[in-house]
């Protein structure tokens, strides 16, 4: 229920990772009003379907404008929202099934567009929202409730995949620590270009990966997330590759593109360059003239 | 003397068939003449059959004419498949270097590569085609010139051999036509025209109308015959503010001009069939957020990959009900090359003045066919949005009918949604909220029930209606009937659905109303028929345009078959 | 003594009403009653507004039951949104922790979660209301012990502890119910039933049809109302030869059970209204290339994202048109859970009969819904494509109708296409062959034209016409009409296209064809106008299911305002 | 024109690279055919929309079966082909355009299923059909239809997207080389899993890359193609990975997985190992008998 809309019926279940995932949009939004003294108008949420998308219906506080669409297509949508207003913050926020499963085709464009958006994916390696089927990022041998054997297909890897289509930003977050998390926003957003912030958002009720991620020494389960070593260079797409080759899940800031150029300047540029004339439709009526 | 002059050009591909029709075409057009041209050949880009033709006239033309004047064949195949269409007493321009008996009749064989090759220009066989059609009509050799001159001007080094050797087929194709004997009618004095013409194709005046209407973006696929469209927006929507992109794919360009629309700017695509196909979902998203939006959807044949460069007028269906659910999504459909301009210039009004998406339904027939049109009036309206002050806060979606647009950046931040919603935008799933927004959604079609339309001897109980690009064949084939007495009607309009309410209110009156339309499910007679009117198709299948003496046979056979006798005469 | 129970658990999410409404269901059936539930709920997985219901019957059942014999209010939203369905004398049983006052009438106030607790099982307040309501009817304690059994036997430790705790819940409701003095009129003896019944859900009723029908290849994308079938078929579809994929979206999903097709085998997917309008250009590529395949599409609230959770008949028309060009996909739309069985296996026949792609066109109300029904017939006939040996050639597509189908692996290869083809299946673009294989196409739908339909008091000229999930309370309205000495007639076909041709012709000599359906639109009624039938829509758009009484009401008021005065009585 | 079917009205443009790409398959599955014994019926070619895919109408001598179908969908089509028919052996030929734009959501999946189809995808870094506009290939900065200010995207790195997905075989073609790229094919088509041939076929009409593809020493264009090195392992992604990342384009077997196991052995193997019992539909309605 949000503060907003007390009518709203919908709600995350106790513990759900997503909690933090607002939190934390939050937090980087307020901030951003704060030190860009940027209206919180000017910024754009665009959700896919899926327990996630319904962040856009869930946030406290002053309220940015919202699009809550269809399945998979959060991404192309904000394409057409921000190179039609290059002034707006367009971040959308999908998840792991939504993004990378019927979704997965739009990543690739955006990414060699390096149109200037932040994705933020709320990844819980499960399609939450109806009921516990298996998502591109399940692990192999995870029963779900359609791999009754366990699932046979392997297991996608995000980071791998955002570094092979040329992503300009690459970070990695949890949602347990939103203070870290709306950092890495923050800086998605102020990055110039494609940026993608992929979170761990475990789904409390069918796939829950805190213990994991978090380890528990009890039990001698090692912690599947650890920090991005301090001595990383983001600057470096070698080092990131290797980064996110080794065992675990690093967490922060992965690859960021040092001369990263967006889309829409670009195109600024090339039609200074060309001297890109514009014809008035009455020229273009005059030259066809018999 | 004659009004009227139909000449073919029929090969393989890349023997210069549309360029001879398109040149013919121009030269009229600078004499004076009306002229309308028109292509056909399969989908790929060598070889094959492709013919292409011209219709020049001293009056409007309608049709692009159903016997040819001069039938110019490139090769023996050609020959074959369009002797049959060649008037009694036209004349036959061949390649004699491909046949070895020569026809009977007025004939003028022609080794026009060998004659071509005489000129140091061997590619410029279809200029001496065209130079002994111009001799043959009698029209001034100046304005072939020209035509060339403007052609071939490229700002290259070898521009003006290429020109020289042009110039010199012409003449050879004059001297042969001159040499034969042979002349056709020689055509009347075109008439001093009204105003203004100009020559166009049918997509670039769409895309024009368009721009003037203040589209913003454009997001769009390639596919035939739409390509030329989103070509046009690349080379001609520029300046601040204006974005074009090469989408990915039809999904990610109709989810693209849907956030274009969310963001306050106007926003349009176009596609063919097989691209609006995969909008389904992305056009109700529209819909039911409310966002302003144009699809351009150029028909070619279906289903599935079809027929990609016939025509056909095969989608109305799938345009009107596009995706699941309670939706009728508004169309407007261009009847000739005239109306793309107009017809763009309303989709884009109709999706601002509703807040919501519009098909734009033309055909590959009208999208790549020259006419000379007037020069259009650029005083037409053009509407905008309702945009909100802030003062509603963020009741986007609140009350029965249009509400002002909340544009990103200003006060009213909501959350668009596709799901249903309650006023500002939240999910919700009462009953009585779905039943509201439902209602509320149909109401705003109201606003466009308003639109003109075409009525002619509407005392007769019996009417003819086409639609699309079965205007033009289907007023000829009008004007035939009345001519011969019979008591039939005329009605037609661009505004598909919602029709105008006093034409759909004049339909229902009628005894029968006969709907020409190019498929074979007789698909606006069908919709016409779900709304009351007594409605029966005439349909064609073959990805060929009707020809007028073929709809006035049966508009004459449904007559009788529904009365026992013919109306009127 | 009474023939009727109808009880309604309503309360937010997580408080276990489905559950009590099933084990009601299950306990009733075993008593030797006929049952029926019905659930809603907002499209999330914890909270919001849920209620579901359990009729209870001597006699066959058409619909949830429009009044309440007893509301169990969990919450006080719930019993302010329902006490208003509750009938004049029903009792009320409110959970007495969220309620202050208690309200008037036949009221039994119970803190259930505290009662709960005692019995050692926090979760169990549900259960103990079904103990109360079984009391209340006075149903044997023996079948709920049993369904309590069997539903928390799950072979872990803490079964036993588990059971016993609801074992005493539900003797506490029971007790709690002696208490208050109250009871409903109880329940006539149950006749003895013919034959053997079960108890199943819509879902996994026309799933098993469809493995009886010879599925061998099911990909499916998960979507509400339809994952269900998708989970069903990955449990139940196996075994040699047998395969089921999760499609990574609706569109790979379509494209491969097109190649499933293709491959020779039988293939299936299913999906929702979002689903399906992304399905179009793949479902016009089987119809043009005559691949077998059956798209199940599980109708909920439309367009877009729409209304997830909840049921409406919305959408028909991109059913029957689901992408562009000419086609007419075959549709066939059980009407109650008892039809899903023989209308998976009529639409795996007719795909494989025609050799084209088939829609079963099913909603979220019947595919969620728990109903007793006749275990059926195992042996409905199955039917197999024809298949070539070989001695076609390559001549896949020859001549006009159905030939037989060259599976790869055997001689007769040639190429399926979804271009418009010759005989072999290359590319072509003669205007001839188009026309030629669009009537191929087409003709094909006449092997489908003799279905099965319902007609009653044919001699009326105003019919009765529901499709789909309305046919339950179309019917119970229409036997009240009857009842009450109305002259009015009835038809139900599940072969909503092509219709059965003789029903056709029948709805062609009607004044008027009454059609009730869950949609704005009116869809199914102007289909049935496009095709010369007078029809109108009575229309429901709340995303739940029509109640027999407001049908009753509509038409006769469609009656009166058609003719000035009540046809019959 | 076909020799099979001499009214077929598409022809390739001369000198098109996809000569080389028909010439290539006919010889490997003649080759299969020759050695394995295997009828020609058993391969079924599925191709997508383009030039390219015309070359299921094209081929010459003993037919496969094929399928014609729509843009982009070829590989998901096969798989359903592929999944239901095991015995088949499955291939898909698609241009650039279809396989890495409009179908780029599909080859994720198979590579995760490892599903045992071979895709030839004939690069000529343009839509050729549809006259001349950007693909995902085309380069930076390139005059198109499409991009009248050259293009402003970058180009997608195909080899790249298919070792981040996991594709299990990759290899590197050209037209101009039918033995090589025949051989290619036949090892592809015997790799137990996903296998790519990613061919060069350069369109001469619109895109022709033939001078930068072999270079001329005369205008100083050095090749762009090279083999690979005698050296590499294949089965080492590492090196893969490497190889793909130097400049050029290295032509070749990059990488096969050595231990791949196909989607339907996978299958096989966990219902052997679950035994999983195949209930008929009489046992199904008896367990729901009331
Ligand atoms: C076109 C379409 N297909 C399927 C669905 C059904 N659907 C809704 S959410 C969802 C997946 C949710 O998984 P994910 O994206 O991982 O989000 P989560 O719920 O886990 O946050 C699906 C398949 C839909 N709404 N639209
Ligand atoms: C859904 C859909 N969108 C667009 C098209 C139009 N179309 C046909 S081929 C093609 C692209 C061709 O490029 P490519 O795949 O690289 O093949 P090539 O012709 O270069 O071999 C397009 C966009 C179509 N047929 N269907
Ligand atoms: S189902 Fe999972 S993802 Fe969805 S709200 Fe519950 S915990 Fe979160
Ligand atoms: S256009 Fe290009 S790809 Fe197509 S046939 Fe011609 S050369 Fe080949
Ligand atoms: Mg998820
Ligand atoms: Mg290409």
């Amino acid at each position: 229920m949000s503060k907003r809309n007390p009518e709203y019926d919908f709600k995350w279940c106790p513990g759900c990772g997503d909690f933090g995932v607002v939190r934390s949009i939050e937090l980087a939004l307020a901030d951003r009003v704060m030190r860009l003294k940027e209206p919180i108008e000017k910024t754009a949420i665009i959700a896919g379907i899926g327990c996630s998308g319904n962040l856009v219906h869930l946030q406290e506080g002053p309220q940015p404008y919202g699009f809550h669409g269809i399945h998979g297509r959060a991404l192309a949508i904000a394409w057409g929202t921000k190179a039609a207003r290059p002034d707006l913050n367009v971040l959308i926020v999908c998840g792991d099934g939504d993004f990378l499963s019927i979704g997965a085709e739009h990543i690739g464009p955006q990414a060699k567009r390096n149109v200037n958006i932040t994705a933020v994916v709320m990844d819980n390696g499960i399609y939450g929202l109806t009921k516990g089927q298996a998502s591109p990022t399940t692990n192999l041998g995870v029963v779900t409730a359609t791999t009754p054997y366990g699932k046979l297909e392997d297991a996608l890897r995000p980071l791998d995949l955002y570094m092979a289509l040329g992503v300009s930003f690459v970070a990695s977050g949890l949602s347990t620590r939103p203070r870290d998390l709306a950092t890495l926003i923050t800086q998605a957003m102020e990055h110039p270009g494609f940026s993608i912030v992929h979170v761990q958002s475990p789904c409390t009720t069918y796939n829950d990966t805190y213990e994991a991620l978090k380890g528990n020494p009890e039990k001698g389960i090692e912690a599947l997330a650890h920090p991005v070593p301090d001595d990383h260079n983001p600057a470096d797409a070698e080092a990131a590759r290797q980064l996110i080759a080794m065992p675990g899940m690093p967490v922060g800031l992965i690859y960021k593109k040092a001369d990263s150029i967006a889309m829409n300047e670009r195109l600024e540029e090339a039609r200074e360059r060309i001297k890109v004339r514009t014809r008035s439709v009455d020229d273009m009526l005059t030259a066809l003239e018999v | 003397m004659g009004a009227d002059l139909v000449v073919r050009f029929a090969g393989e591909g890349g023997q210069g068939q549309v360029t001879a029709a398109e040149g013919l075409a121009q030269a009229a057009t600078r004499v004076g003449y009306h002229v309308q041209t028109f292509a056909t050949y399969p989908s790929q880009i060598e070889g094959g059959p492709v013919w292409a033709q011209t219709r020049v006239s001293t009056k409007e033309i309608l049709t692009q004419g159903d016997q040819l004047d001069v039938l110019v064949a490139l090769n023996r195949q050609a020959y074959e498949t369009h002797i049959g269409d060649l008037r009694d007493g036209g004349i036959l321009i061949y390649n004699s270097r491909d046949f070895d008996t020569a026809p009977l009749g007025k004939v003028i064989g022609l080794d026009a590569e060998a004659l071509a090759r005489e000129t140091g220009n061997p590619r410029a066989a279809n200029v001496i085609m065209i130079g002994a059609v111009a001799q043959l009509a009698l029209m001034p050799q100046q304005y072939f010139v020209d035509w060339i001159k403007e052609r071939f001007t490229r700002g290259r080094p070898s521009d003006q051999e290429i020109i020289d050797g042009n110039v010199k087929a012409l003449q050879v194709g004059i001297d042969a036509a001159t040499a034969s004997g042979y002349s056709v009618d020689p055509l009347d004095t075109p008439p001093t025209p009204e105003g203004k013409r100009i020559l166009v194709q049918g997509n670039a005046f769409l895309s024009m109308g368009a721009i003037h209407a203040g589209l913003d973006v454009f997001y769009g696929y390639p596919i035939s015959p739409a390509t030329t469209i989103l070509v046009f927006m690349e080379g001609n929507l520029n300046g601040p503010g204006k974005f074009v992109g090469q989408a990915s794919s039809e999904i990610e360009a109709i989810a693209a001009i849907v956030g274009g629309g969310y963001s306050g700017r106007k926003s349009m695509t176009s596609t063919a069939g097989p691209g609006l196909s995969l909008m389904g979902e992305g056009i109700g998203l529209a819909w039911m957020a409310e966002i302003p939006c144009v699809i351009v959807d150029v028909q070619r044949g279906g289903p599935a990959t079809g027929l990609p460069t016939k025509t056909e007028q095969s989608d109305l269906l799938m345009a009107l009900n596009p995706g699941h659910g309670d939706m009728r999504i508004p169309v407007i459909a261009p009847g000739s090359v005239a109306e793309c301009f107009p017809a763009a210039i309303h989709a884009m009004n109709w999706a601002e003045r509703y807040q919501g998406p519009v098909i734009l339904l033309t055909e590959m027939s009208i999208a790549e066919r020259n006419e000379d049109v007037p020069r259009p009036d650029l005083d037409m309206p053009i509407e905008a949005r309702v945009v909100s002050d802030g003062s509603m806060g963020n009741r986007r979606y609140a009350g029965a009918g249009i509400t002002p647009f909340p544009v990103p950046g200003n006060p009213g931040a909501y959350v668009a949604n596709g799901s249903e919603h309650d006023e500002q935008g939240d999910t919700t799933h009462q009953p009585l909220v779905h039943v509201e927004q439902t209602e509320r959604r149909f109401s705003k079609l109201k606003l466009l029930e308003d639109g003109a339309y075409e009525s002619d001897n509407s005392a007769a109980s019996v009417v003819m209606m086409p639609w699309g690009g079965s205007k033009g064949p289907g007023r000829a084939a009008y004007n035939r009937l009345r001519a011969d007495g019979i008591d039939i009607g005329w009605n037609y309009t661009m505004f598909i659905s919602p029709l105008p309410a006093a034409l759909l209110e004049e339909l229902r009156t009628k005894d029968l109303v006969i709907v020409p339309e190019l498929n074979y499910l007789g698909q606006f007679s069908s919709v016409l028929r779900s709304l009351g009117v007594k409605a029966q198709s005439i349909t064609q299948y073959t990805g060929l345009p009707f020809k007028e003496g073929y709809l006035v046979e049966q508009v004459l056979e449904a007559i009788k078959a529904r009365s026992g006798k013919l109306v009127g005469a």
